[in-house]
């Protein structure tokens, strides 16, 4: 273990990271809430269920008044930020209910799938790139040819595969995903394979770069195993790129949700923010993204937090 | 993606000059039948790719079309081989335009003070707080979905990620001893940036370029899938793809043909620009 | 082999004979190599980069590598074959048998674990103690190589100790379990010369208790002061084989010969240290030396009055690197400036070369200020200081060929008036000893002594008066370094130029300087002309410098087994 | 698939007073119901299979996996689209139904009365019925419902224009409740027979409307017990259901225990879902799955056109090219629909002439109208003075080529649907027509339908009865309500037709309204503003163990109050 780091120096640290996340945020809803203006139609109108709802003009005028529609954008801009600081994330035009309580209720899924595909990539790149670089010809290329392969796999496509094969081809799994655990089976396939690709090419490079480094050599003249050379000395080393793209990783999840939940019909912030956006739902559509974005700065820390825990040489600085 | 991976391995410099392997020959015939396609398709695929044959549609592969037909009739193949040139070019296009913001960002960050850098980086934090999709996704709401505007979304998306890594480049190569060196030779500024770091700085870029447009055309595909980007009966591969959902328990081959088209697309990319990487490195 | 009648094979700790080693289907690197060690013995294998040295001690623990073929008619550890060993058979024997020591600690300890672990891996591989029992016998080995208060070192990672810390702890982490046998390649070499004797000093203790220790360096030096015997390798052969004394004293074989002859020590300024056409011409060198000794009248070319620099730490602290430096550089003289690493010697030529602004003091070019002028003003005047770096590689764009190097440098002198003609470039060539051959090949394509030839055809492209030299021959071989040292010793006797020279490397600074300034925690603390620097150092630290110099006059060891050290 | 679009309401025509039974037993009421059940089972808009399958029995769970859009509120009041209807139609129930034939039949309501003027309706409504919240269903609660409907904070939007002409209600007696009017509407038994009219539980209705979207209390024979939003809405069995329409296959409580009532936009994962067993009925069935589920035994299918309008491309006659009946017949006979919806849809949609939807009986079909003749159309443009090509193979007149815009809503075309379009955009080439085709989300559709940027559009129109023809194609029509949104897209403006459909709405003799929409329908279709694909799709899929499932002869509904699991 590392000296114990001051409490003096931990402070402003943890200080300075609060004030960096707190600014992302607050551009993040201030880019949002912008883009959003930008969007051609009333939003009085989309309130009251888009131009096909026939709202009367009563309606539309009692709706602009009740979300301030009227006001100048810089008031409701003030207005809107001064909601998100007290947590009130405002109310959903098309789903008639709050956006916390939704975007919250959603949140669960999709962070259970992505904290799933993230182990589950993490363990297939893991597996793969300690299995090809065991020596061997064949292994190296099989290794980095799946890995190269997987990482090309749009999400959509290897869903519907998946889908093909094991839902409609041999009715093992099913093509839906309502909440037991067979049906995580898929979706979680669907979002780790491309990820494991990934981590695995930069797993399997860092991997190489460690075992031919000197101290594997001196671990080896020590009469350290194969096996005890990665597991004790290399497979450390090999993780510490891995893990700090792991925050880059989790949006790509983020990302992939949107796919993944549409296609197995799963609920989550993919789908709802996919819905959103077609029915240019705003309030949704901000609750989402600030959300994600909450969550994006949590998993950078989280896998600073993880980097610091692998690699004591960062506690020291 | 691919080219953070690119950066990391140039840091690691892996196993040295070596002669063409069985990948790379695979790629770059590949590479060559992509060209070939998006140039000149009427060479591989003579037929219209638009061309509708109610009578013989959801035909399986078959003798007559090698790829089946689809739910007008009309012949796969044909459409995947013309459907080459909108993934690459917009592939091309999208990785063009994240290049060129991160480039303008990069450098920006890179050389303008720490005032611009610090500006410009918590920029660049903000944006990368939204997951490449969201911000393609938040584009595509203002500016209408199609083609032109998610060849943009892409590129928008993918640019914060290649700013950061020309950031890194350019601070790296600033600091490099030959940098010095021609201070102390009596070069000015703009000199050592224009003869010196902005050539080392953009030199590897072609690298990442090649991979990104292998990522940039499954992002677009991906936008074609949720409809919001190329607009059926196109014969681009995502909206050929979107079409063969609604079909896939009955005509998977609708949806297969192109999907791989998009797998092998990208895997060329990466063979490719990995291989080209090694080479740059070690000539 | 006309070495020294080898041990009897009974006796040996280490038994070599005829052992080749081939990678795939090239040439094999080490062609018939055999030797023996006995215990309590150290036989250096010295050799320069690439002469197979390393692969050799690689292949006594069977690690040479995946693809590589070893054959040997006999390889021998503690009297036991350990040819066609399967690689369980070899990991039981590695560690307990024989141990290795790398150079550089710092990437060969791994610098994730604490050392504890590190050290404790032998044991917990090897011995069936228990992890008390491993705690304890790691402290044991700690005290054994002399860390200072073991308890708190095994929690701390390589990264936390100095060099000469993390060298013990590895060599620790190597006698483990005091094999009889301990392989070390290179383990001073990234080392203080204070440092490196301190190691020396450590190795010497280890053999003294009687481990057999192959001793593995390019550095003469280093090893006439613990070997008993020298193999001088070239080209994957022994080329000569003997007692220290002897091999070095007087050498028999040409390649021998010649890497003595290029250790440059206390050889007198202007000796060649290199075999070449040109003369040695020791007598003409007084012109600059007798300059600079009675140098009142002689013209001050660069004064340095004053200089302080510091950097923010991490933690937001200011640390001095150079604190108060002054002193003048005359004509036609070097001035070498001596440290150890952090020492600010760099810092000082950065100071130098105005790169740096000082904090303090200031630097006078010419009697003009230089470092208090405007960069526009210097730009105007920087064709007269040239720079010669350590990391030649690095100072080069590696997109550019050497001609273009060259060509853009003699384009500054010739900004305004006709472009450098080709008859130019190849005079220039032709000062650094390089043919116009290398002039389409790019930087990376050469080997060490060329881009260093580059680097110096560089900075005399300007017809420069001044030139800075930051280590410029440390990451050379030492017939290398020879070689360049002597092409620096040319051009500044043929251009009458003015030097600074700095080095971690007192042998090389004496031998090129004129006045001597020996630098410590950015302070000068002493400064004064060569000879008296060097015969009667002032200043305890130079002192305690000069001591740990490894010499070329070989101190005599009594040679293995006539006097048997007591362990 | 997100939703189809909000339906509309349908507006009032003059009392239909006789073709209403004045006065309904609730016996006969369940002997036409069982009657009409009969009829359902024979004419196959009942699903399962007619076999043998023994005595209905109790309990079970099944899963609906719906590909409309989720609703954003359970109640249909509020708003009121077709996805609403759906899954209301499980819990909420209306004052009066509509059996196969097209009769009023009782449901909450036993019987009504019109008055001689047509401007107030008396209800005598059943008195054993409670809300499953145990509030007693009478007059007041419909009062409150009506008043819910019509109250703008409420915003609902189908419900509200449907009661368009209802001025009040009143409380006769507890089972007595009277509707007044502005002026007769002879469609006001059908807009209440509607679901976006179904009776709620008044003192639900007192809740916050978040409350009462979430959880909707009614008479039904499902109680909604959870809604998980964006996965699913549960529902549980009503023990004490009384009131089954007239026309119901059985009394007293629903077989199922339990409904899951699932939300699968995706429409492969849905049959997908459906073929793997995870759900048991789907809708909006695709082509394709049905062509497949028709081949299996596993899976049944029920065909279930919706009431109202047939799909059809209307052809902007307001505007130029389309504002010429040459341009349009030409564009009709240019157009190879057969083959299109032969392939597309594979024998599942029957190709219409018709403006209205097959189920409609005063329906007019003329088939000569709209057959595929390339060589005719080419002569019709060249007498329109579209007689010039372009190099793209288009017509050209005055230098402006002939092109038709066409807005495509992704929510409201299934993917055939689009591929028709597509096929027609391909067909329609070869005779010189550019047809652009935009496909675009909802929103965006409906604003290039207010601007006026289209030349040709397909928006289907649910309601009950000819009435929707003056909706669709009177002239009063074309100008928007206040949202932008009109409803005669052909921009059809005949005043011949707008006296028919006028005169039609106030015809109370049921023959000489027929005839008058008859005639109606051929002006409209002779004059080429449409042209007409195939009825509304409206399929379901179900596993075969699912018996008893029949949609609502209102809107086509499914209601799972008589369906049971044979498993």
């Amino acid at each position: 273990m590392a000296e114990p780091v001051a409490p003096a120096r931990v402070l402003p640290r943890l200080a300075a990271r609060l004030a960096g996340a707190v600014f992302v945020l607050w551009m993040v809803a201030t880019i949002t809430f912008f883009a959003v203006r930008l969007i051609p139609g009333d939003p009085a109108q989309a309130v009251l269920g888009g131009p096909g709802s026939q709202a009367s003009p009563e309606a539309l005028a009692a709706v602009s008044a009740e979300y301030g529609f009227d006001q100048p954008v810089i008031v409701q801009y003030f207005a809107q930020l001064g909601r998100l600081a007290t947590g009130d994330l405002g109310r959903s035009y098309a789903l008639n209910m709050d956006v916390g309580p939704l975007v919250l209720s959603q949140l669960g899924g999709t962070l259970l799938l992505a904290v799933l595909a993230l182990t589950l990539a993490w363990l297939l790149a893991l597996a793969l790139a300690t299995w090809s670089t065991r020596g061997g010809k064949v292994a190296a290329r099989v290794g980095s040819s799946l890995e190269i392969v997987a990482a090309a796999l749009p999400h959509f496509w290897l869903a519907t595969s998946l889908i093909v094969v094991f839902s409609i081809g041999l009715g093992v799994l099913p093509p839906i995903s309502t909440g037991d655990v067979a049906g995580l089976v898929l979706p979680v396939l669907t979002l780790a394979v491309p990820l494991a690709g990934f981590l695995g090419q930069i797993m399997r490079e860092s991997l190489l770069v460690a075992l031919e480094s000197p101290f594997v050599l001196s671990a080896r003249a020590r009469g350290e195993s194969e096996r005890g050379v990665r597991w004790v000395h290399a497979l450390r080393h090999a993780s510490l790129p891995a893990i700090s793209l792991s925050g880059w990783a989790f949006g790509s999840l983020i990302s992939g949700a949107v796919v993944v939940e549409t296609i197995f019909a799963r609920p989550g912030l993919g789908r709802t923010l996919l819905n959103a956006v077609t029915l240019r739902d705003v309030p949704v559509v901000i609750g989402v993204v600030m959300i994600v974005a909450v969550a994006y700065i949590l998993m950078t820390l989280l896998t600073d937090a993880a980097s610091r825990l692998v690699d004591p040489r960062l506690r020291l600085s | 993606m691919q080219a953070e991976l690119a950066a990391r391995s140039r840091k690691s410099g892996q196993s040295g000059r070596r002669r063409l392997g069985v990948a790379e020959t695979a790629a770059g015939v590949l590479a060559l039948l992509l060209l070939v396609s998006a140039v000149m398709p009427q060479v591989l695929a003579p037929g219209d790719p638009l061309a509708i044959d109610p009578l013989s549609a959801f035909q399986p592969p078959n003798f007559a079309h090698g790829f089946g037909t689809d739910e007008s009739g009309r012949d796969i193949y044909t459409r995947v081989v013309h459907g080459t040139q909108y993934s690459l070019v917009i592939g091309a296009a999208a990785t063009a335009i994240g290049l060129g913001l991160g480039i303008v960002l990069g450098t920006l960050a890179g050389m303008l003070g720490r005032v611009v850098d610090f500006t410009v980086n918590r920029l660049l934090e903000v944006l990368l707080a939204f997951p490449g999709l969201l911000l393609a996704l938040l584009f595509i709401v203002i500016f209408g979905p199609g083609v032109v505007t998610a060849t943009i979304a892409v590129g928008l998306s993918t640019a914060p990620g290649y700013a950061r890594i020309i950031r890194a480049q350019l601070i790296t190569v600033r600091s490099q001893a030959f940098v010095e060196a021609a201070t102390v030779l009596g070069r000015t500024r703009w000199q050592i940036l224009l003869r010196h770091i902005l050539p080392n700085t953009l030199a590897p870029l072609f690298v990442l370029a090649t991979l990104g447009i292998g990522q940039a055309i499954v992002w677009a595909a991906t936008l074609s899938y949720l409809g919001l980007g190329a607009e059926p009966p196109t014969a681009e591969w995502g909206a050929m793809l979107s079409a063969g959902r609604t079909y896939i328990t009955s005509a998977w081959w609708m949806s297969f043909f192109p999907g791989l088209s998009i797998v092998l697309t990208a895997v060329t990319a990466t063979v490719l620009g990995r291989s080209i990487d090694r080479r740059m490195r070690h000539v | 082999m006309n070495g020294p009648v080898l041990l009897s094979d009974s006796a040996a700790a280490l038994t070599v004979r005829n052992l080749r080693v081939g990678f795939g289907s090239a040439e094999p690197v080490v062609r018939g190599v055999s030797f023996a060690v006995a215990p309590g013995e150290c036989l250096a294998i010295v050799g320069e980069s690439g002469s197979g040295k390393s692969v050799t001690a690689r292949s006594l623990l069977g690690l040479a590598g995946t693809n590589s073929k070893v054959t040997a008619d006999r390889l021998e550890l503690g009297g036991q074959s350990v040819l066609g060993l399967t690689d369980r058979a070899w990991r039981a024997r590695r560690g307990k048998d024989v141990g290795l020591v790398l150079q550089d600690a710092l990437v060969s300890l791994d610098p994730l674990r604490p050392i504890g672990r590190e050290i404790a891996d032998s044991l917990r591989l090897h011995t069936t103690l228990g992890a008390a029992g491993r705690a304890r016998r790691v402290l044991e080995l700690l005290d054994a190589v002399g860390l200072p208060e073991p308890e708190s070192q095994v929690r701390k990672l390589s990264g936390q100790l100095s060099g000469g810390e993390r060298q013990r702890a590895l060599i620790a982490a190597a006698i483990a379990l005091n094999p009889p046998l301990l392989i070390a390649d290179e383990p001073t070499t990234a080392l203080d010369v204070t440092v490196q004797a301190q190691i020396l000093a450590l190795l010497e203790q280890i053999t003294g208790a009687g481990t057999a220790v192959l001793l593995i360096s390019h550095d003469l030096a280093v090893v006439s002061r613990v070997a008993h015997r020298v193999a001088v390798m070239y080209e994957g052969q022994l080329v000569e084989t003997g007692r220290t004394t002897e091999v070095l004293g007087s050498p028999q074989q040409e390649q021998t010969r010649r890497m003595v002859a290029a250790i440059p020590g206390d050889k007198p300024r202007g000796t060649r240290l290199s075999p070449s056409g040109k003369p040695d011409t020791p007598s003409t060198l007084s012109t600059s030396s007798v300059q600079s000794t009675s140098s009142v009248q002689s013209t001050v070319v660069l004064e340095a009055v004053g200089l302080s620099k510091s950097f923010r730490r991490p933690d937001g602290t200011r640390q001095l690197a150079v604190d108060g430096v002054s002193f003048a550089l005359h004509r036609g003289s070097t001035l070498g400036i001596v440290g150890e690493s952090g020492s600010g010697k760099t810092t000082t030529a950065r100071l130098l070369l105005a790169l740096l602004a000082p904090e303090h003091g200031e630097v006078r070019m010419f009697g003009e200020p230089w470092s208090a002028a405007s960069e526009k003003t210097r730009r105007a005047l920087r064709a007269s200081v040239g720079a010669i770096y350590q990391d030649a590689l690095g100072s080069f764009d590696p997109r550019w060929s050497v001609a273009e190097i060259l060509t853009d440098a003699l384009n500054l002198r010739h900004e305004r008036g006709t472009p450098p003609t080709a008859k130019l470039l190849t005079s220039l060539l032709d000062e650094v000893g390089l043919t116009p051959t290398v002039l389409p090949r790019r930087p990376l394509e050469l080997s060490g002594g060329q881009r260093q030839r580059v680097g110096i055809a560089r900075a005399l492209a300007g017809r420069p008066e001044i030139l800075i030299c930051d280590e410029p021959v440390s990451s050379l071989d030492v017939t290398v370094q020879a070689q360049v040292l002597d092409l620096l010793d040319d051009v500044q006797r043929e251009r009458g130029l003015s030097l600074i020279f700095i080095s971690h490397d007192l042998g090389v600074v004496q031998h090129v300087s004129d006045q001597i300034a020996v630098m410590r925690d950015g302070r000068i603390v002493e400064i004064g002309p060569a000879e008296r620097v060097f015969a009667a150092p002032q200043h305890p630290y130079s002192a305690q410098l000069l001591a740990a110099v490894p010499h070329s006059r070989w101190r005599e060891k009594p040679p293995f087994g006539e006097k048997e050290p007591i362990g | 698939m997100p939703a189809r679009p909000a339906p509309h309401s349908p507006t009032p025509t003059d009392s239909p007073a006789r073709t209403v039974p004045r006065r309904t037993t609730r016996a006969l009421g369940s002997l036409a119901g069982l009657i009409t059940l009969g009829l359902l089972v024979a004419g196959c808009t009942s699903a399962g299979s007619n076999e043998e399958v023994g005595e209905p029995k109790s309990g079970g769970t099944l899963t609906y996996a719906s590909g409309d859009a989720e609703p954003s509120c359970l109640d249909p009041h509020v708003g009121g689209n077709f996805p609403q209807a759906l899954v209301s139609a499980q819990y909420l129930e209306s004052l009066v139904s509509r059996d196969d034939t097209g009769q009023i039949i009782p449901w909450l309501a036993e019987s009504w009365v019109p008055s001689a003027d047509g401007l107030t309706w008396d209800f005598t409504l059943r008195d054993d019925v409670t809300f499953t919240d145990g509030t007693v269903f009478d007059a007041s609660a419909v009062q409150a419902n009506i008043a819910h409907v019509q109250d703008p904070t409420t915003l609902s939007s189908t419900g509200y224009l449907a009661l368009g002409k209802v001025t009040g209600t009143e409380v006769v007696s507890p089972t007595v409740v009277r509707f007044t009017l502005s002026e007769p509407d002879s469609a006001l038994l059908e807009s209440l027979s509607q679901p976006w009219l179904a009776i709620e539980s008044p003192t639900a209705l007192e809740r916050s409307q978040d409350e009462n979207c979430a959880a909707p209390v009614g008479t039904g024979p499902f109680i909604v017990e959870s809604w998980v939003k964006q996965n699913a809405v549960t529902l549980v069995r009503n023990d004490d259901y009384v009131s089954p329409p007239a026309d119901a296959g059985h009394s007293g409580p629903a077989y199922l225990d339990t409904v899951i009532w699932r939300f699968i936009p995706d429409s492969a994962s849905r049959y997908a879902a459906l073929q793997s067993g995870e759900v048991d009925v789907i809708d909006n069935a695709q082509p394709d799955t049905i062509v497949q589920a028709e081949q299996s035994d596993s899976i049944e299918h029920l065909d279930s056109p919706r009431p109202g309008s047939s799909n059809r491309i209307e052809l902007n006659s307001g505007q130029a090219p389309f504002n010429d009946v040459r341009v349009r017949e030409a564009f009709i006979r240019s157009a190879n629909v057969d083959d299109a919806v032969s392939s597309l849809f594979q024998g599942t949609a029957p190709r219409s002439y018709s403006a209205l939807s097959s189920v409609e009986p005063t329906a007019v079909s003329n088939a000569a109208l709209f057959a595929y003749d390339p060589a005719a159309a080419g002569t019709l443009l060249d007498a329109a003075g579209w007689d010039e090509m372009d190099a793209d193979g288009y017509r050209v007149k005055d230098g402006v080529r002939l092109t038709v815009e066409f807005p495509v809503s992704t929510n409201q075309s299934i993917p055939a649907e689009q591929s028709v379009f597509e096929q027609i955009q391909a067909t329609a080439k070869a005779t010189g027509f550019e047809v652009k085709l935009s496909p675009m989300d909802l929103s965006s559709w409906y604003a290039a339908l207010g601007s006026n940027d289209y030349d040709a559009v397909s928006a289907p129109y649910t309601k009950v009865g000819p009435d929707v023809l003056r909706i669709l194609y009177h002239s009063d029509s074309i100008v928007p309500a206040p949202s932008g949104y009109f409803a005669n897209l052909a921009q059809v403006n005949d005043p011949a037709i707008d006296e028919l459909l006028t005169t039609a709405a106030s015809t109370a003799d049921a023959a000489e309204r027929a005839s008058f929409y008859s005639d109606a329908q051929d002006r409209i279709l002779e004059g080429f503003y449409i042209l007409p694909l195939y009825d509304q799709q409206n399929h379901f899929l179900l596993r075969s163990g699912v018996i008893g499932l029949r949609t609502l002869p209102t809107v086509a509904v499914p209601t799972l109050y008589d369906a049971w699991l044979n498993r």
